[in-house]
C-alpha cells in the first residue's frame, strides 16, 4: 500500500506541480487596479480589474468559468467567478454581490482607481474545447448569470465556433435582471435566444415570463444530442432544474454546473470545499451532472 | 476610507468595570487611540463628558440590574451607529445574572437585610438581551488584543473576525494536557468559545467558561461526558452557570440541578 | 447672604472614579443640612450567590466584585477559605500572593494618582487632557501600570481577575527566567519613580476638608512595612485580633445608596487605606520608601484626605521595591517549595484581612462538611469609608463657605468631587458586600 | 540504503550530534506520562520511545497559527516569514509519523506547492526511533507499522544498540559527521530486528480491519451510527488537532494595529460548525452528525478512493485526547456492523 521511495526533492506529489501567473506563492495576491465600477442592480456591482503590472495584465490567460480571489488584505478574500471573456484582454470582469465583510467593503470603500489583489486564474472552467460545434443551452438562476455571462461572451465573440445557443434565465425581480440590455442586444441580433423569467413583477414592467426558470424550459426547442447544457445558480435552483433537464433528454454527462462552496485557500489546500477528496476549487467548480450526483453533498437532492 | 475621527463613548452599566479596565489596560496603545478617536463620553476616565450628541462607536460594559441601566442602554442605542457589547456581561449575563431564578427580593433580602426596601433592582440580564449590538466581545474581562482588533478594524472600514471555534483549540495548540481526559474535571472548553489562548488550561486550571458558549454548544454530551466520569449535578452546575447561565439554564441545567437537590 | 437661602449641590453622576456613584449636599444659610454620596451602581448579591457553592468556586466570582481589586479579592478569599480549612500553604505561595498584591498596588495607585487625581490638582479635565501638556509624565505612568500589570500577568495569569490561584497553591508557578526579568524591571522602574516625587511635592494641597480622623490599618505580619497581619490597629490605640473583625466594624444600610457604610462599634467614622497606612506605619518604612514618605510627609502625616494621593505615591515606592525584593527571596527558594498544600475538605469559618490598594478588605467564610458556603461576608474598604467620605464632604462644603460665602456652584462641585476622588473609591466593591444569613 | 549499528550509549552524544542540522525537536514529558514535542537543548530530556505527543510534528511544518501575507503602509502586501522554523531536526519520529508525513507531502507539494509548508519542509530533518505500540495503537492494521521512506536516519532500538537505517543523503552526511559512532550492522543486528518486529508485530492488541471499508462506508451513509455519534460528539475538533494527517486550515484577517494588516492562517476542523458555511449562510453539513461522518469519511473512505490508502495511520492520538471518548476503531467497527 505504501508510495515508496521519495525524498524531499521528489517526495510523493499527485500532480505536476504548477504555478498561478498572479505569482510563485500562490497565497500571494498581485496587485490590480479598479479600472471602472458600476451597479449592475442595486446590490450587484461590476468591476473592471486590471492587473498593476502591465505584462501580467496582457498575458492573463483563463477559461470561462474559472475564478479569481479578491482580497483586501486585513478585510478578507473571496472568490469570484469570472463574467468577462478570456477573448478580451488586457482587464476582467467581477460582477459581486453585496454579501458579507469583504463584498461591504468593497460596496462602501472600494472606488475607480483603488488597487486591490487578485490570485488565479482559479479551477477548471467550462470545458469549451468540448462544447466548440455544439449547440449550448445555458441555464442561469440569480446570479449564476455571473459566471454564464463569461462563456456567452466567449461564444459571441468566436461564434462561428457555436452551434445554437440558447439562454435561459431566472432572476426574482424585473429589477435583479443582470445584464439585461446586453442580453437584448444579443437577442436582437439573433446571437442567441434569450428567455427570461421572474419569480414575481412587483408592479415593474416585465414582458417576460413569470412563474420559475424551470418552466421557460417546456418553451425551447432543443435537440439534446446536439447540445450541451451549461446550468448555474443556487442550490435551489439546482434541486429542480438538473433533474427537469434530464428528463428533457440530456445525458446526464451532457449537462454542466459550477458550484460554490465555502473555499478559503482556493488550491485545494485548506479542506473547506472538498467533498470527499475532490476539491471544489481545484477539481471544480465545473463538473458534469454525473460526477455530482457521485459525489454526496455536493447538490443537494 | 474613513477619514474623521470616529465620535466614541464608552459607558458601564452594573458590573466591575473590568472591562473598561482592559482599556486601560492597553497601556501601549492608548494615548493613540485617543488621537484617533474622538473619545467624547467616558465618564469612568474624563470630567467633562457629551452625553447628548450622536455616537459612531459606544462601548457598553455590564448587564442591566437596574432601571437606571436600562434607560442608560436605550439612550445609547439610540444615539450610536455601532454598537459594541463589552465582555461576558453584557453578552452573555456574566455572574450577575448567575442565579435569576431567585427572586430579586429574596437576594436583596438576604444582602441589605431590613434595609433592601429602596433599592432600584431588576433581574439582571446581560446588554444584548434589551438591544441590539452590531458587535459582541466577550471575555471577563475582554482580551485586550481583541479590543484593539476591534477598533482598529473599525477605523479601517471593515469588521474584526473573532475566533468562534471552542477553547479546545487553543488549549490543543498549546499543548496542554486536557483537564478532563487525564484529570476527570469539570473543563468547559469544549463548550465556550476561544480568544483568551485557553489562559486556564495553559494554567493548569480547568476552563470556567468565562467567555461564553459556542454557537450550537453539544450540551448534552457535555453534561454526559462529565457524568460519565461520576461527577454529579451539582458539580457540574456549579461550573457551568458561572458565566452564562441563562443559557445554560434554557438547555435544561437548572431542571437536572433540582431533581438531584430539591433544596436548592 | 440671606441666612435662611436653602440650595443644592448635586453631582449627578461622578467621574473619574470606578463605578456610579452621585453627591447630594444641601445648605441651609451657612449650615450643611444634608450630605450624601448615593451609589446607584446596581446590586449583584455577590454574597447571596455565593451561598451553596463549592468552596472552590467562590475566588472565581468574588473576585468579579470588581476588577481593579480583583487581585486583592483572590487572594484574600483564598486565605479565608485556607483558614476555614486549615490549610497552610508553603512560603513561596505566600511571597507569590504578595507579590501579585505588590502588582495590583502598583497598578492601582498609578492609575489613581496620575490617571485620576493629579489632572484634579494641575487643573485638567482628564488625563487625556493632561497628556498633552504633560506628554512624559503620562507616558511613565502608563508604563507604570502597565509594570504593576505585567506582574499580575505573570503571577495571576492575567491583569483582572487571575486564573493561576488555586486553595493552597498555584496552577503553574511562573518560570525563574521570568521572575528575573520581573525584578529588573521593577528595579529600573525605581529611579524614575523617585523623579515623579518632586513633581508630587511641588503640587499645593489645599486643606479645606482637613479634620481629625481615626484612621484604621492591619498590623504588619513583621517588624517592616507590610500588607498582611492578622491584628486590627485603630490610631487611638485600639488591637482587635482579624476574626473578631465585627467586634470594631459594624455595616448598616442608609436611604440613599445601594452600598452600605460601616463604622466603628462607637458609632465613629474612620478611615482606611494608603494614608491611614501610613499614619500607623508609615516610621516602619525602609529605603527609597522611606525616602520618599520624609519627603512628601515633613511632619509626618497629618489629616487631610487630600494628602492621600501623596500617601499613594510612597506606598507606590515601596511596592516597587519591595517587589524587587521579593523576586529577589523567590529566585532563592528551592524549586520544589512551591507544591500546593494538601488538605481536606472540612466545615469551618475562617476570616482573612489584607492591606489591598484602597484599604483593609475583609473576607469571611463558613463552610460545611461538603465544603460548600454556608455564609460569607466580604467588608470592603471603600464601604468602610463611605461614612468618612460623607463626613469629609460636609466639613469641605462648610470651610469652604465660610472661606467663600459667595462661592460658585462649579467650585463647590469641583471640591467635594476631589474629597471623593481622593478616597479612591471603588463603587463597584461597595456594592453587594456583607453579611448573609 | 544502508543499515549500520549504533550503541545505546552513544545515543546523547548523537542528539548533540544531530544539532548541526538545526534545532532538535524531541517528544519531552510534561506530565507523567503525557508527551509534549519540544524544541530541546538538553538532550537528557528527549524521550523518544514516547508514543505520541499531544500534538504531532505537523506543527513543525505548518504552526497552528501564523501570519501568511502581511502589509504594513501603503507598501503592497508581501509575504510573512512567520511560519519559517529554520533547520529543524525531528528526532523521535515514530512508523506513523513518517506514513502521515508523507501524506502531507502528497497533499502540500502537489499541484500549487504550499510555499509555507514546502519552505519548512526543506529544512526539516527527520530522525526516526523504533516503538512498542499501546492498546491505542493500531498502524499495523493499516499498513502503517513500517516505513522504508521519506525519513533521512532511522534508530531500531535492539539490545543495548541500534540498528540505524539511513535513507537519504542527508542522513549519511550525518553518519559521517560522526563517524566514529558506527560500525556496519552485523547479521545478528539483521536478525534481532526482524525479530524484534515479529514480537512488535504480536504486541498490537487494537486493529481495524480495513477489508472493503470504503465500500461498506458508501454503503452505510444514512446508517443511524452517525447520529449516535452526532449526539456524542462536542465538536471541539481536538482529534483534528491531534492528528497528524489532519490538514485544514481557515485564514483569518485582523488589523492588529495601526498600519498594518495581515492574513493568518490557522489550523481548522471540519467539525467546527462554521467549516461549510458560506456566504449568506447556508452551512453545508449543518448537523453535527454530517461533520462527524465526514471525518471519518475522509479518513476511511474518500481518501482510499483517491490514493488506495487511508488518511489515518493509527497513531490512537485521536482516541487518547477526546473528551468523550470516541474512539475511532469502535465507530467504524460499530458501522460495520460486528462487535470488537
Ligand atoms: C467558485 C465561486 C464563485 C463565486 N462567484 C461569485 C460571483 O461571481 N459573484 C458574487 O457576488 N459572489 C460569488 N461567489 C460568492 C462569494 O464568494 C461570496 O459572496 C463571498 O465569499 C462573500 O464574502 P464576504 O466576505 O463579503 O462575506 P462573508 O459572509 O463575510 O464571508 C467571508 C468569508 O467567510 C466565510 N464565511 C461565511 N460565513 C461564515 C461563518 N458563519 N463563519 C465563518 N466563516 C464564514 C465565507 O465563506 C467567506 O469566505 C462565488 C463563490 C464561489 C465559491
Ligand atoms: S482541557 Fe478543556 S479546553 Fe483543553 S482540550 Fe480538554 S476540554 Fe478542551
Ligand atoms: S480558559 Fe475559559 S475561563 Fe479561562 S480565560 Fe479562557 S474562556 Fe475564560
Ligand atoms: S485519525 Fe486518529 S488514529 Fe488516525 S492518524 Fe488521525 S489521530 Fe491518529
Amino acid at each position: 500500500m505504501l508510495i515508496s521511495g521519495r525524498i524531499p526533492e521528489d517526495a510523493p506529489v499527485r500532480s505536476a506541480p504548477r504555478q498561478l501567473p498572479t505569482g510563485p506563492n500562490p497565497y500571494l495576491e498581485a496587485p490590480a487596479r479598479i479600472m471602472r465600477c458600476s451597479n449592475l442592480v442595486p446590490d450587484v456591482r461590476l468591476f473592471d480589474v486590471r492587473f498593476v503590472d502591465p505584462a501580467l495584465a496582457d498575458g492573463f490567460e483563463f477559461r470561462p468559468g474559472q475564478f479569481v480571489m479578491l482580497s483586501i488584505l486585513g478585510v478578507g478574500e473571496a472568490p469570484f467567478s469570472l463574467p468577462s471573456s478570456p477573448t478580451r484582454r488586457g482587464a476582467f470582469q467581477l460582477g459581486i454581490r453585496r454579501a458579507g465583510m469583504l463584498t461591504d467593503y468593497l460596496f462602501d470603500h472600494v472606488r475607480e482607481g483603488d488597487v486591490v489583489g487578485i490570485r488565479g486564474p482559479l479551477g477548471n472552467g467550462f470545458p469549451v474545447e468540448k462544447l466548440r460545434g455544439a449547440d449550448l443551452l445555458l441555464v442561469a438562476g440569480g446570479l449564476g448569470m455571473v459566471p454564464l455571462r463569461g462563456l456567452l461572451q466567449y461564444v459571441i465573440d468566436l461564434r462561428h465556433e457555436f452551434g445554437r445557443v440558447t439562454l435561459l434565465y431566472g432572476s426574482r425581480t424585473p429589477d435583479q435582471v443582470l445584464f439585461a440590455q446586453e442580453l437584448a442586444s444579443l437577442a436582437r441580433r439573433g446571437d442567441a435566444e434569450v428567455r427570461l423569467s421572474v419569480d414575481r413583477d412587483d408592479g415593474q414592467p416585465w414582458t417576460g415570463k413569470i412563474g420559475v426558470v424551470t418552466e421557460l424550459l417546456d418553451d425551447v426547442e432543443v435537440d439534446p444530442a446536439r447540445t450541451y447544457a451549461v446550468a448555474c445558480g443556487p442550490p435551489v435552483f439546482y434541486r429542480f432544474m438538473l433533474e427537469r433537464l434530464v428528463k428533457r433528454g440530456f445525458g446526464k454527462d451532457r449537462i454542466f454546473l459550477s458550484l460554490e462552496r465555502r473555499m478559503e485557500c482556493g488550491i485545494g489546500k485548506c479542506g473547506h470545499c472538498a467533498v470527499g477528496y475532490t476539491f471544489t476549487c481545484l477539481h471544480g467548480p465545473v463538473f458534469t451532472y454525473w460526477d455530482a450526483l457521485n459525489l454526496p453533498e455536493l447538490v443537494h437532492p | 476610507m474613513p477619514n474623521t475621527k470616529p465620535r466614541v463613548g464608552i459607558f458601564g452599566l452594573t458590573g466591575c468595570a473590568g472591562d473598561q479596565l482592559q482599556i486601560l489596560n492597553c497601556e501601549d496603545e492608548l494615548i493613540r487611540l485617543t488621537q484617533r478617536l474622538d473619545i467624547v463620553d467616558w465618564v469612568m476616565v474624563k470630567s467633562e463628558n457629551d452625553h447628548a450628541c450622536r455616537l459612531d462607536i459606544a462601548f457598553v460594559e455590564g448587564v442591566v440590574a437596574t432601571q437606571r441601566d436600562l434607560d442608560a442602554l436605550k439612550e445609547v442605542r439610540a444615539r450610536s451607529t455601532t454598537l459594541v457589547a463589552l465582555g461576558t456581561c453584557a453578552v452573555w449575563g456574566g455572574l450577575p445574572a448567575m442565579r435569576n431564578e431567585l427572586p430579586r427580593e429574596v437576594l436583596a433580602r438576604a444582602v441589605y437585610d431590613k434595609g433592601a426596601a429602596h433599592l432600584d433592582t431588576v433581574e439582571a440580564r446581560p446588554a444584548s438581551h434589551f438591544v441590539p449590538f452590531e458587535i459582541l466581545l466577550p471575555g471577563c474581562p475582554i482580551e485586550r488584543h481583541e479590543f484593539l482588533k476591534t477598533v482598529n478594524a473599525l477605523l479601517a472600514g471593515t469588521r474584526a473576525e473573532l475566533p468562534r471555534v471552542p477553547v479546545c483549540w487553543e488549549c490543543k495548540a498549546s499543548e496542554n494536557l486536557c483537564r478532563v481526559v487525564y484529570r476527570g474535571e469539570v473543563c468547559c472548553g469544549a463548550m465556550t468559545r476561544s480568544g483568551c489562548g485557553a489562559r486556564c488550561p495553559s494554567h493548569g486550571v480547568a476552563c470556567a467558561g468565562c467567555r461564553g458558549p459556542v454557537e450550537e454548544p453539544n450540551y448534552d454530551a457535555n453534561i454526559t461526558m462529565f457524568k460519565d466520569r461520576g461527577i454529579s449535578w451539582m458539580d457540574i452546575a456549579r461550573r457551568m452557570e458561572t458565566f452564562s447561565a441563562p443559557v445554560w439554564m434554557k438547555l435544561g441545567l437548572e431542571q437536572e440541578v433540582r431533581r438531584e437537590s430539591p433544596a436548592r | 447672604m440671606n441666612p435662611q437661602h436653602a440650595r443644592t449641590v448635586t453631582v449627578s453622576h461622578l467621574a473619574r472614579i470606578e463605578g456610579h456613584g452621585g453627591i447630594h449636599v444641601r445648605i441651609v444659610g451657612d449650615v450643611v443640612r444634608e450630605v450624601n454620596m448615593d451609589v446607584f451602581e446596581g446590586s449583584r448579591y455577590y454574597e447571596a450567590l455565593l451561598k451553596g457553592k463549592h468552596f472552590l468556586e467562590v475566588q472565581g466570582i468574588i473576585t468579579r466584585v470588581c476588577a481593579i481589586c480583583s487581585a486583592s479579592h483572590t487572594v484574600t478569599a483564598l486565605s479565608a477559605i485556607e483558614k476555614a480549612l486549615g490549610v497552610e500553604p508553603p512560603e513561596r505561595v505566600l511571597h507569590l500572593r504578595d507579590l501579585l498584591e505588590l502588582g495590583a498596588t502598583i497598578e492601582s495607585h498609578a492609575l489613581h494618582v496620575f490617571a485620576l487625581v493629579l489632572p484634579d490638582f494641575l487643573g485638567f479635565e482628564s488625563v487625556i487632557a493632561m497628556s498633552a501638556k504633560y506628554p512624559a509624565e503620562v507616558a511613565f505612568a502608563l508604563k507604570l501600570k502597565q509594570l504593576g500589570n505585567r506582574v499580575q500577568q505573570l503571577i495571576g495569569g492575567r491583569a483582572i481577575h487571575p486564573v493561576n490561584l488555586l486553595v493552597g497553591g498555584f496552577g503553574r508557578l511562573p518560570a525563574p527566567a521570568d521572575v528575573g526579568s520581573l525584578r529588573d524591571a521593577l528595579r529600573a522602574a525605581l529611579d524614575p519613580l523617585m523623579g515623579t516625587v518632586d513633581l508630587m511635592a511641588s503640587v499645593a494641597v489645599p486643606d479645606w476638608p482637613a479634620q481629625p480622623t481615626l484612621y484604621v490599618a492591619l498590623k504588619p505580619y513583621q517588624d517592616a512595612y507590610r500588607l498582611r497581619g492578622d491584628m486590627l490597629c485603630t490610631s487611638r490605640g485600639e488591637v482587635y485580633a482579624v476574626d473578631r473583625y465585627a467586634d470594631l466594624v459594624r455595616e448598616h444600610t442608609v436611604e440613599h445608596s445601594h452600598a452600605k457604610h460601616s463604622a466603628l462599634a462607637s458609632g465613629e467614622s474612620y478611615m482606611v487605606g494608603s494614608l491611614a497606612r501610613l499614619k500607623l506605619w508609615g516610621h516602619l518604612l525602609a529605603g527609597r520608601g522611606r525616602e520618599a514618605f520624609q519627603r512628601l510627609f515633613p511632619d509626618g502625616v497629618v489629616d487631610n484626605v487630600l494628602l492621600n494621593g501623596r500617601a499613594q505615591l510612597v506606598e507606590l515606592i515601596y511596592a516597587v521595591e519591595r517587589g524587587a525584593e521579593l523576586c529577589n527571596d523567590l529566585l532563592a527558594m528551592p524549586a520544589d517549595a512551591g507544591k500546593p498544600a494538601e488538605y481536606k475538605v472540612r466545615a469551618g469559618r475562617g476570616v482573612a484581612a489584607r492591606e489591598v490598594p484602597r484599604g483593609t478588605l475583609f473576607h469571611e467564610y463558613v463552610l460545611d462538611d461538603d465544603g460548600r458556603v454556608v455564609s460569607a461576608n466580604v467588608i470592603t474598604p471603600t464601604a468602610q469609608n463611605l461614612a468618612n467620605v460623607e463626613r469629609d464632604m460636609r466639613r469641605a462644603v462648610e470651610s469652604l463657605i465660610a472661606r467663600e460665602p459667595d462661592i460658585r456652584e462649579q467650585r463647590l462641585k469641583l471640591g467635594l468631587e476631589m474629597v471623593v476622588r481622593a478616597y479612591d473609591p471603588c463603587i463597584s466593591c461597595s456594592v453587594h458586600v456583607v453579611r448573609d444569613g | 540504503m544502508q543499515s549500520l549499528r549504533m550503541r545505546t550509549e552513544s545515543l546523547p552524544a548523537f542528539i548533540e550530534g544531530l544539532k548541526a542540522w538545526g534545532t532538535v525537536w524531541a517528544p519531552v514529558e510534561r506530565e507523567p506520562g503525557v508527551f509534549g514535542l519540544e524544541a530541546i537543548d538538553d538532550v537528557s530530556k528527549a524521550r523518544p520511545d514516547a508514543l505520541r505527543t499531544i500534538l504531532p510534528f505537523k506543527k513543525l511544518l505548518t504552526k497552528p497559527r501564523f501570519t501568511m501575507v502581511e502589509r504594513e503602509g501603503d507598501a503592497p502586501p508581501r509575504e510573512s516569514h512567520d511560519n519559517e522554523r529554520g533547520p529543524t531536526v525531528f528526532f523521535g519520529a515514530h512508523a506513523c509519523d513518517v506514513n502521515a508525513l508523507k501524506l502531507l507531502d502528497m497533499l502540500y507539494l502537489s499541484d500549487y506547492p504550499d510555499t509555507y509548508y514546502r519552505r519548512n519542509r526543506e529544512a526539516l530533518t527527520v530522525v526516526g526511533h523504533g516503538c512498542w505500540p499501546d492498546g491505542k495503537c493500531f498502524c499495523e492494521s493499516l499498513g502503517t507499522s513500517q516505513v522504508d521512506d521519506v525519513f533521512d536516519l532511522f534508530l531500531h532500538p535492539l539490545d543495548g544498540r541500534y540498528l540505524v537505517t539511513v535513507r537519504t543523503t542527508r542522513g549519511d552526511d550525518i553518519v559521517r559527521a560522526m563517524a566514529g559512532k558506527f560500525l556496519p550492522a552485523t547479521k545478528q543486528d539483521t536478525r534481532d530486528y526482524l525479530e524484534r518486529l515479529e514480537r512488535r508485530r504480536k504486541a498490537f492488541t487494537l486493529s481495524l480491519n480495513v477489508a472493503g471499508l470504503p465500500y461498506i462506508l458508501e454503503l452505510k451513509k444514512d446508517d443511524p451510527v452517525w447520529e449516535e455519534l452526532g449526539k456524542k460528539c462536542l465538536c471541539c475538533g481536538s482529534c483534528s488537532m491531534v492528528c497528524p494527517t489532519c490538514t485544514c486550515f481557515n485564514m483569518l484577517d485582523e488589523i492588529p494595529c495601526e498600519g498594518v494588516a495581515r492574513r493568518e492562517r490557522c489550523w481548522d476542523a471540519c467539525l467546527f460548525r462554521d467549516y461549510a458555511v458560506v456566504a449568506g449562510g447556508h452551512n453545508f453539513r449543518a448537523s453535527r452528525a454530517e461533520r462527524v461522518r465526514n471525518r471519518y469519511y475522509h479518513k476511511q473512505e474518500a481518501f482510499v478512493r483517491e490514493f488506495g490508502m487511508p488518511s489515518c495511520v493509527g497513531c490512537g492520538r485521536c482516541i487518547e485526547n477526546c473528551p468523550t471518548g470516541i474512539n475511532v476503531v469502535e465507530v467504524f467497527e460499530n458501522v460495520r456492523g460486528e462487535p470488537c
